[in-house]
């Protein structure tokens, strides 16, 4: 059987040893899709492309679609519902559970000078605890450092929602090497001035001083994740939304 | 169930000061409707809208049963609209939300009650036998406006639709099977269609057409008017909301027309595209029938 | 065509014959459009006929959505928004007009009861929570009583131990009644409570009666003194004490020396409440009550209840004379002092007594 | 006499679901949704797994018993593949909604159908499956369905696999069977009468149509013309369609 | 059906019960008719006779009932748990007695539960909700007798009602129908307030303006007529919602110089003419 080609899984479905990275001395790590069954079994859980980096020595399946589940480390986009003593409840996706956020989990906030959010805001937050059993919780701070990095409450703009697919490839560190999106880049490029935040979530914050750039940004990236597009197919986009509108 | 998401005020703030620009967040006109396909089934009476991301599915049924006694020479013609969580996880089967009580109740109004469907040539022997006409309609999927899609999808299905065919002689009655005789379609008057502005901003002074789920849930108010292409009201229901000013709403009615009449000629179109396709694979079933002989 | 049909009238005010109410004038507050209103009478000038005044009425009461002003000068206060182009304060209630300084504002014909700092209300609990309980007051919004703003058994300076959350309902459970004062209050309104006085606490030994609240139409207004004692004539030491709360809710109870919210006369000092904080405090058991109280407390109740009727405030005076009138009516009647019955005609002839004094 | 369509199939194809599908064989033709994990109603939490709730709905006419039987068969089958213990306390919802059901040309069509309820059930499992690989919420495995009938024919009796309408009506008895992708027998009804033999038969033309010898990569246009069963081979099927799903995904890979 | 509307109209000019074109029914309403209600209303609109009582703004315990609700969002503030403002929730009970045919409405019915949420919508409008936020005002509305102009009856008594109440509103949200005499020719005279005979045989609808502008709350039409007839009824209707904006009005004040004259209230100041002096 050849490696080139990729290697399509469904759940239940056996892995052939050979793919499985195996660096001596390093643990195998696990991304998601794959679940260990003791002591050497490897099987994956939903129908995607089994992906390995074996300098990292990890393997995991990339799929796209479904509903967010939260992971430590995600960053993610939130709409707070409402504020009790101690914590803000925060939705990540619809009709699920409120993850928590507490009050005094954000740079400078001390019990006199706490963020006042109103039932209806938007923050950006990292997961830092995400369980099976229990509620998520996020940070809008780092605990190491103390500094915000970016994160807390998100002020105008607009949200869009994108698939979870899309959101990955642009928290990539080279989104466009490694995702193949450049549709940011390319709208930035062509002088527009707007400021984007990404939630591992499936939405996208647009802000900018111009309502018709915001339009132009958010149809951007929701049509190059409805089409699937290709970089090339992006940049056309991107010329054809611009000339719409000047 | 879960309760129905509502936009982050950044949303909230955002559509309006977008549509105070004459902007929507789809980059579509005010009074522009989003994509609209039908495909019917292979069964007769089966229509599947597309508005947008709103898909509905309707599906007309025929079965003969005894007329109500106030009403011996009408036949029976109800319409369903059962939402499932397929629309939305906030929609529980069995409990009826405020959405589906609207949308039946306009439907009733601008279907049944506007006589579209002549119920007296339902009676088959009267007080006895009658035809009862059923619609179901599914919602698919959920992205606002399913008042004017579902209308459009009940009126098509309707149309498209073919009941078996009767004969009396004496005092039987035979229904044929389809196989026996070919269904005939059912006495339509006329096709009534609705058309619903939403409306935005403190004063309600803009008006959009075919809102999606997101202004849905902003608009202050919302008015629903339903023609036939004859230029008669079927129905008009503004139900509460932000006042709007008398002669906005009169203006609203005139586009609304002038609407129906788009959407009119396209359902005619449909529905002569499909029946040329059925024709065809009537005349192949006929050819491979000589064939097998 | 001169030809009007008329339809007959109805017998007036139909509504309120089981009542008693006065007859004689338009009480109801109905109006009988006599025949048919003919369109053409109303001349089609929207603007000018949402003035105040505009056609000549009585101008004691203005009704929502009728100018009181154009002029910028003046500020909006309660019952009233503006609309900013063109500028005006409008009512957006019906009553009547206030004006202090530069400030304009509508004091409603009837609202419900809006808590203000210092009030004296009485409360019903209806939940009981981990630290707090949430009281209904009347208003639009539960008011919450934490446990840190009462009084525990034990004295004023004790600290509230995880013992006292647990056992947070033997102090007030739901149901119970009490008499507190508006402590703070929440952006939204909603009223944060305190019964750290001993005239605040538990209410038992007597009647709970519910009259609408401030405003007009009768009811309960704020005073000087809200809670005080009466005289019940016959038995000398056979007092009364009535808690007048300002959220329209009323108590009255047998007087209990050195207890109560009527002790309020008496002025305890912060050391003595110290002192007599007993676990009787939070008893929900009435002591004995002589049947002559009792009569004399039901007494209160009806002239209370007449007072209310007729649309006379309530205070301490309204009440203090009522009483007196009807003790007095009683013992005037065939009936024997014994006659406890306030409504009807003789409650009106007992309002109408103390009006015309 | 067995339906030869080929089974088609959309998949993710309601942007609103979280997993979506429509699939079409046999002449029935059901549209799936699945949602989930969302929050769940605290009468149906379950403390250490989430719950699965199946609703089905028929095209004409509101759902009744026969509504409520299959979905707890569904509901029970789904329930084994689903990793139902990655999310306690949560709610997965899988709702089947039916688009086409064949109809007997030779009888008036009733709105509720008094026939049997368990001709649907493969299509409607098959789509379930399709809804819940397209939704990416963890399986042990995926499944696949067949129905059975034991027609009577000239004092014999004959096994027709993907019966027709009017051959349900005349079968001695109708079996489903379902099997998951480890060839295990993870569902099977049955109703009529039959002889322990006659399952046996009936069992074993089910377990060479769901579970055919695995393939290699390599000869994927012989599998499909092997004449070894009369109907199509859904679990290649299921599999090829996701693949075509996933490489139209992760076309930027 | 006989027509007996539109075949004695054109001779006699009078309709069935003797008005002319203009003429609205007698409308009779008294304010504060049950004590133990925050506020509560009686009107009657010709033979159509309603009651209403409020209740709140109150914090309600969760349990919901039967009512139709609706969330005042003013200024598209809000979002959230119920941070918009006061819940209005409608409820109506109509008397198996209102009517003729003495038929019973199920708490299923459709038609009861869309004029439940017309009302409350309207009502929610018009009303200074955010004033209230997290409670409800709870409206309970009892038809006693049904001749025709019911949701107009209704929404009248719920306005007499919330004023009782003292619930602050921008102005006074009022109702009134208008038909035509015949669908069909474009000659025929407009009506106003159709009983229920009227409402069998003419097209109508309903409208309800906020106070005596032309600002439009609520349009129901029902039934079908020629697009060109629509300005025409709504303009009539515009008309008649000012004659019982005025009635109203007028109900309102009486009640409130009765309470002033009877000592209950205390004499407001008096406007425009002292203002001038103040300036």
């Amino acid at each position: 059987m050849a490696t080139q080609g990729p290697v399509i899984v469904l759940p239940g479905d056996q892995i052939d040893p050979s793919l499985i990275p195996s660096r001596p001395k390093k643990a195998l790590k696990l991304g998601p899709g794959l679940r260990h069954i003791p002591p050497n079994e490897l099987v994956p859980t939903v129908a995607g492309q089994l992906t390995t980096d074996h300098k990292k020595n990890s393997i995991w399946v990339e799929y796209n679609g479904g509903r967010y589940i939260p992971a430590v480390g995600d960053l993610v986009i939130g709409t707070v519902q409402r504020s009790a003593a101690e914590y803000f409840y925060v939705t990540l996706t619809d009709y699920t559970s409120n993850a928590l956020l507490p009050q005094l989990a954000f740079e400078m906030a001390t019990k006199k000078t706490r963020p006042n959010l109103n039932p209806g805001a938007l923050v950006y937050a990292r997961v830092c605890l995400a369980n099976r059993h229990m509620d998520p919780e996020l940070e809008c701070v780092s605990p190491a450092t103390g500094k915000a990095d970016g994160l807390g409450p998100l002020n105008g703009g607009m949200l869009y929602d994108v698939s979870l697919g899309l959101a990955r490839r642009l928290l990539m560190r080279k989104s466009l090497e490694d995702g193949k999106v450049a549709v940011l880049e390319e709208l930035g490029a062509a002088g527009l001035a707007f400021e984007t935040a990404v939630g591992r979530n499936g939405k996208v914050w647009v802000n900018s001083e111009s309502v018709k750039t915001v339009l132009i940004v958010g149809r951007a990236i929701q049509e190059t994740d409805e089409k699937n597009l290709s970089v090339d197919q992006q940049k056309k986009l991107v010329r054809k939304l611009i000339k719409e509108v000047s | 169930m879960p309760r129905e998401a509502e936009p982050s005020l950044n949303e909230r703030a955002f559509v309006v000061q977008a549509l105070q620009e004459g902007l929507r967040i789809d980059g579509r006109a005010l009074d522009q409707f989003r994509e609209l396909d039908l495909k019917f089934g292979d069964q007769y009476g089966v229509a599947d809208l597309t508005l947008g991301k709103t898909r509905i599915f309707a599906k007309v049924s025929a079965e003969v049963t005894t007329p109500y006694t106030d009403r011996p020479f009408d036949g029976i013609f109800t319409i369903t609209t059962e939402l499932s969580p397929m629309a939305s996880p906030s929609f529980e089967v069995n409990r009826p939300t405020e959405t589906e009580i609207m949308l039946s109740r306009l439907l009733e109004k601008t279907v049944r009650r506007s006589n579209a469907l002549d119920t007296e040539s339902l009676c088959l022997v009267s007080g006895q036998k009658c035809w009862s006409i059923r619609v179901d309609l599914h919602v698919l999927s959920h992205d606002g406006n399913l008042i004017d899609a579902s209308c459009l999808a009940v009126v098509a299905a309707l149309r498209h639709f073919r009941k078996p065919d009767t004969s009396i002689e004496g005092e039987t009655l035979t229904i044929y099977t389809p196989a026996e005789r070919e269904p005939v379609p059912l006495s339509w008057l006329h096709s009534p269609l609705c058309v619903t502005f939403s409306f935005f901003g403190e004063e309600a002074d803009i008006v959009v057409m075919d809102a999606n789920l997101l202004e849905e849930q902003l608009r202050v108010t919302s008015f629903t008017i339903s023609f036939n292409k004859h230029g008669e009201i079927c129905q008009g229901a503004k139900l509460g909301g932000t006042t709007v000013e008398a002669m906005t709403l009169i203006k609203c009615a005139n586009d609304a027309l002038d609407k129906v009449k788009e959407l009119t000629t396209w359902l005619d179109l449909k529905l002569v595209e499909d029946s040329k396709r059925r024709d065809k694979g009537g005349l192949m079933a006929e050819l491979s029938a000589e064939n097998e002989r | 065509m001169a030809i009007t049909i008329l339809k007959p009238l109805p017998p007036a005010n139909t509504q309120n014959a089981a009542t008693a109410y006065n007859s004689d004038s338009d009480s109801d507050g109905g109006v009988d459009l006599e025949g048919d209103v003919s369109m053409m009478a109303t001349a089609l000038s929207s603007k000018p006929s949402r003035h105040v005044g505009g056609k000549g009425y009585d101008q004691a009461i203005v009704t929502p959505g009728e100018i009181i002003t154009e002029d910028s000068q003046w500020m909006r206060g309660h019952g009233t928004y503006t609309t900013p182009d063109p500028y005006a304060i409008v009512a957006s209630v019906a009553g009547t007009l206030v004006k202090t300084n530069k400030l304009l504002s509508v004091r409603p014909l009837r609202a419900r009861y809006t808590p203000e700092i210092g009030d004296l209300v009485i409360g019903r609990i209806t939940e009981v929570q981990a630290r707090r309980w949430r009281v209904d007051v009347g208003a639009s919004l539960l008011a919450q009583l934490p446990l840190s703003a009462v009084n525990l058994p034990g004295g004023i300076q004790r600290r509230r131990t995880e013992t006292d959350e647990l056992q947070i309902r033997t102090f007030f459970s739901e149901g119970d009644l009490l008499v507190a004062e508006v402590q703070q209050l929440h952006n939204d309104g909603g009223a944060v409570l305190h019964t750290r006085s001993l005239k605040y606490g538990k209410l038992r030994n007597g009647l709970f009666l519910a009259v609408s609240g401030t405003g007009g139409g009768g009811g309960v207004v704020r005073a000087r003194r809200q809670a005080f004692t009466l005289d019940a004539g016959r038995a000398a030491n056979d007092k009364i004490d009535v808690v007048l709360g300002v959220n329209g809710y009323i108590w009255i109870s047998k007087h209990v020396e050195g207890e109560g919210a009527a002790a309020e006369s008496a002025g305890p000092g912060i050391t003595r409440v110290e002192e007599s904080v007993g676990l009787n405090v939070y008893s929900s058991q009435n002591d004995a009550i002589a049947p002559e109280t009792m009569r004399e407390i039901a007494r209160v109740r009806g002239v209370v209840e007449a007072l209310v009727q007729h649309g006379t405030r309530v205070d301490e005076d309204t009440v203090t004379r009522g009483y007196n009138e009807a003790v007095e009516m009683a013992r005037g009647d065939g009936d024997g002092p014994d006659t406890l019955y306030l409504g009807g005609e003789r409650g009106k002839r007992l309002v109408d007594a103390l009006k015309g004094r | 006499m067995t339906v030869n369509t080929e089974p088609q199939a959309l998949i993710s194809h309601l942007p609103k679901a979280d997993g979506s599908a429509t699939f079409s064989y046999a002449g029935y033709t059901v549209v799936g949704a699945v949602n989930g994990p969302i929050e769940v109603q605290r009468r149906d939490e379950l403390p250490e797994e989430a719950a699965v709730d199946v609703i089905v709905r028929p095209a004409a006419g509101v759902g009744g018993t026969r509504e409520r039987h299959l979905e707890s068969l569904i509901q029970s089958t789904l329930r084994q593949i689903i990793l139902v213990n990655n999310f306690p306390r949560t709610l997965i919802q899988v709702i089947l909604q039916i688009i086409v059901a064949p109809e007997n040309e030779y009888v008036n069509a009733k709105i509720t159908q008094a026939s049997s309820n368990l001709p649907i059930l493969p299509a409607l499992l098959q789509t379930a499956i399709l809804s819940l690989l397209s939704s990416t919420l963890p399986l042990t495995a995926t499944l696949t369905s067949t129905a059975l009938a034991i027609v009577p024919d000239q004092g014999g009796s004959n096994i027709v696999l993907n019966p027709t309408a009017r051959e349900v009506e005349q079968s001695q008895s109708f079996h489903v069977f379902a099997f998951t992708s480890h060839n295990e027998l993870i569902l099977a009804e049955s109703e009529g009468s039959f002889t322990m033999k006659e399952w046996d038969d009936v069992y074993a033309r089910a377990y060479s149509q769901c579970c055919p010898p695995a393939l290699s990569s390599d000869n994927d246009d012989a599998m499909i013309d092997d004449q070894r069963s009369a109907g199509s081979d859904l679990r290649h099927f299921t599999r090829s369609t996701m693949e075509q799903k996933i490489v139209s995904d992760l076309y930027w890979k | 059906m006989p027509l007996d509307t539109s075949s004695a109209y054109p001779l006699a000019l009078l309709r069935v019960d003797g008005r002319r074109w203009n003429d609205l029914r007698r409308l009779h309403a008294a304010v504060r008719t049950q004590a133990a209600a925050d506020g509560s209303a009686y009107l009657e609109m010709g033979n159509t006779k309603v009651m209403c009582t409020v209740t709140g703004p109150s914090e309600e315990n969760k349990r919901r009932t039967a009512a139709s609700t609706a969330t005042g969002n003013t200024g598209g503030a809000g979002g959230g748990a119920g941070a918009g403002g006061a819940e209005v929730a409608v409820e109506i009970v109509v008397g198996g007695f209102s009517s003729v045919d003495r038929k019973r409405r199920g708490r299923g019915d459709k038609r009861i539960h869309e004029l439940q949420t017309t009302l409350s919508k309207a009502l929610a409008a018009a009303l200074h909700t955010h004033l209230y936020p997290r409670s409800t005002i709870a409206l309970s509305l009892h038809v006693l007798s049904q001749d025709g102009s019911l949701l107009a009856a209704l929404l009248n008594a719920s306005t007499l009602a919330l004023v009782d109440a003292g619930i602050p509103m921008s102005d006074l949200p009022v109702a009134c129908t208008a038909g035509l005499t015949s669908a069909a020719s474009a000659a025929d005279d407009p009506l106003v307030d159709l009983n229920a005979q009227e409402e069998q045989e003419l097209p109508f609808l309903t409208l309800a303006t906020l106070g005596d502008t032309d600002r439009v709350m609520v349009l129901v039409l029902e039934t079908r007529v020629q697009a060109a007839r629509l300005k025409d009824m709504v303009d009539l209707a515009a008309d008649a919602c000012k004659s019982v904006h005025k009635s109203l009005r007028e109900v309102v004040r009486r009640r409130g110089e009765h309470m002033v004259e009877e000592g209950a209230v205390e004499k407001g100041a008096s406007m425009a003419m002292d203002m001038d002096i103040d300036v």
